[in-house]
């Protein structure tokens, strides 16, 4: 049996969780706008008394979350924001700054686990900063001024030892990445 | 060597008992006693040729090895007696070989399923505009104290452990005194390679061998002995050679030299 | 009407994209983890035949799209995807998943070698999460959400053969042995 039209656009909206036109739904999926609005009528009544609602305004569709549910989204964010950092996320900050400037590969590297989460909880925390990197091959991170404000300093590079930290990260980046120099990392 | 030598060098093993299962396999055997020592001498002269492998790495194939070398020399001569962990030895890495068989043939599910339908989470919201949100422990000294950790953690040059090490070395012995009881066994039996009769389960293979084919089926064997002695002496030469030494030292261990 | 506890956990996650405990669900509802975990049941139940499902992994878990979408959304996703595991990689990834947790220690043993480069490899791509074993002897090593996620698979018991192979495993392991035999020291 063929996926139903409103199946696929609910998949979509989730996935991009930011608003869709109806024209790049048709794109999409390869089909008319008319056979778009007519599923996303039908999405609408799939999603009545969910906690996930379609939201509609002019030619964009998103899904968010219900109205009603706001209060818990609100005790969620504030959590997000208070939380202690925790181990990983200082070593994630240290490295950034250390290095001033530092990829996601990078940082997954020297850290030799993945950073997505911890990386993403430090951008909405505004202690971190992201800007595409050349080549659109990721993103580059470094501190936000605002950090570097918090913990009296003006630059990364009044950071204490900061120059040996650094040349030793370089060191380690540059080292061949061979299997025999990396089996005892876990 | 006898029942043709397959060509190995050009694959590349996970370890040696990736190795040892594809020997099997390509033989069209089952695991067992029999067809390891049928592929003994192949996964020797494999061995023999990996010198430029991680020295961790030739430890692990080396020790597998000796276990080899056992169940081999069980099958030439079967009255050769064997002690209680010789034996545990052998059935211990029949079980491992089961159980790593078992692992490779599940893995083929992963590797069917891995990146085929895809279950994607949500893109992250581009759109949330950060909120500075600092933490108390963030001063340049806990940066500074949590950048160290992370270099200590960084990985670090290959060591072998202290018990791997411990083996190796108490392997040479073994496979010394496992030369002596070949030959000797070879002494006191000597009829039993006169060719007339077979018998034991394990000398199948070699039922219809003549006298002059079992001396030298021995004599391969007693090289073959030979070769992964030497191959321990690498080790052990090359592990001296490197921070292991001082470690070895203080644990009291004869050094062979 | 009171909202049900399974349309305010679909907003949660919905809202927060990636992993949550059951635990942090409770906290956040202020009910009782039994509560949540019926609720999932529920919510499972509520998402099946929709664009979206419930993974459920480890006390985690997570909202994604449906597995039966994925030539859908990898469309329109612009994220590299590496299909890419390797021997080593199948073979790490098959003990950790069909045992649900395995140390480095159980790993090196079946495999035969020391598995440390493979094992920090996997962590870095994130498939899998690793945690400090008890008396401080080192890892251990268990699948992590994105690792089902990336096979489709909205549970590990959904595995093919997943209950006897874990029987096995841990009827191998169970049998006193020196396993420390061939690992490296960690």
């Amino acid at each position: 049996m063929e996926t139903p039209l409103s199946t696929k656009i609910e998949a979509i909206l989730f996935f991009r969780g930011d608003t869709v036109t109806v024209r790049k739904l048709a794109q999409y999926l390869e089909v008319h706008e008319e056979k778009i609005i007519e599923a996303l009528k039908e999405l609408a009544l799939i999603l009545s008394n969910r906690g996930i609602v379609l939201i509609q305004h002019n030619e964009e569709v998103m899904l968010g979350t219900s109205a009603c549910l706001s209060p818990v989204i609100e005790k969620i964010t504030k959590e997000e924001l208070s939380r202690d950092l925790g181990k990983a996320g200082l070593e994630t900050l240290a490295i950034i700054l250390y290095k001033e400037k530092a990829s996601k590969r990078e940082i997954d590297y020297i850290r030799g686990v993945n950073s997505g989460f911890i990386l993403r909880n430090l951008l909405i925390r505004g202690l971190i900063n992201r800007e595409e990197e050349k080549g659109g091959r990721g993103y580059i991170y470094s501190g936000t001024t605002e950090l570097l404000a918090f913990m009296g300093v003006t630059n990364a590079e009044h950071m204490p030892e900061f120059e040996s930290v650094k040349a030793e990260l370089e060191q380690f980046l540059l080292t061949p990445k061979d299997s025999e120099t990396e089996t005892n990392a876990c | 060597m006898n029942e043709g030598a397959f060509t190995i060098k050009t694959e590349v093993f996970e370890g040696p008992l990736d190795l040892l299962l594809s020997l099997i396999e390509k033989r069209k055997l089952f695991i067992s006693d029999i067809s390891l020592a049928r592929v003994a001498d192949d996964y020797i002269s494999y061995v023999k040729n990996i010198g430029q492998f991680p020295i961790g790495m030739t430890a692990n194939f080396i020790l597998i090895a000796s276990t080899l070398l056992l169940i081999k020399s069980k099958s030439l001569l079967p009255n050769l007696s064997l002690t209680e962990e010789e034996q545990g030895s052998i059935e211990d890495l029949e079980q491992r070989l089961t159980i790593y068989k078992r692992v490779q043939d599940v893995s083929k599910h992963i590797a069917e399923k891995f990146g085929t339908e895809i279950i994607f989470s949500k893109i992250p919201n581009k759109r949330v505009t950060p909120v500075f949100s600092p933490d108390e422990d963030m001063t340049t000294l806990a940066m500074l104290e949590s950048m160290k950790r992370v270099m200590e953690s960084l990985p670090k040059k290959e060591v072998l452990s202290k018990t791997v090490v411990k083996k190796i070395m108490s392997l040479e012995e073994m496979i010394d005194k496992l030369t002596d009881r070949v030959q000797l066994s070879l002494k006191m039996n000597f009829s039993d390679f006169a060719g007339t009769h077979g018998g034991t389960k394990s000398s199948g293979a070699r039922h219809s061998a003549t006298r002059e084919e079992r001396v030298l089926i021995i004599v391969s064997f007693l090289a073959m002995l030979e070769l992964v002695k030497q191959g321990i002496i690498e080790v052990n030469q090359n592990t001296f050679s490197d921070d292991i030494a001082m470690e070895t030292q203080t644990l009291g261990v004869p050094h062979y030299q």
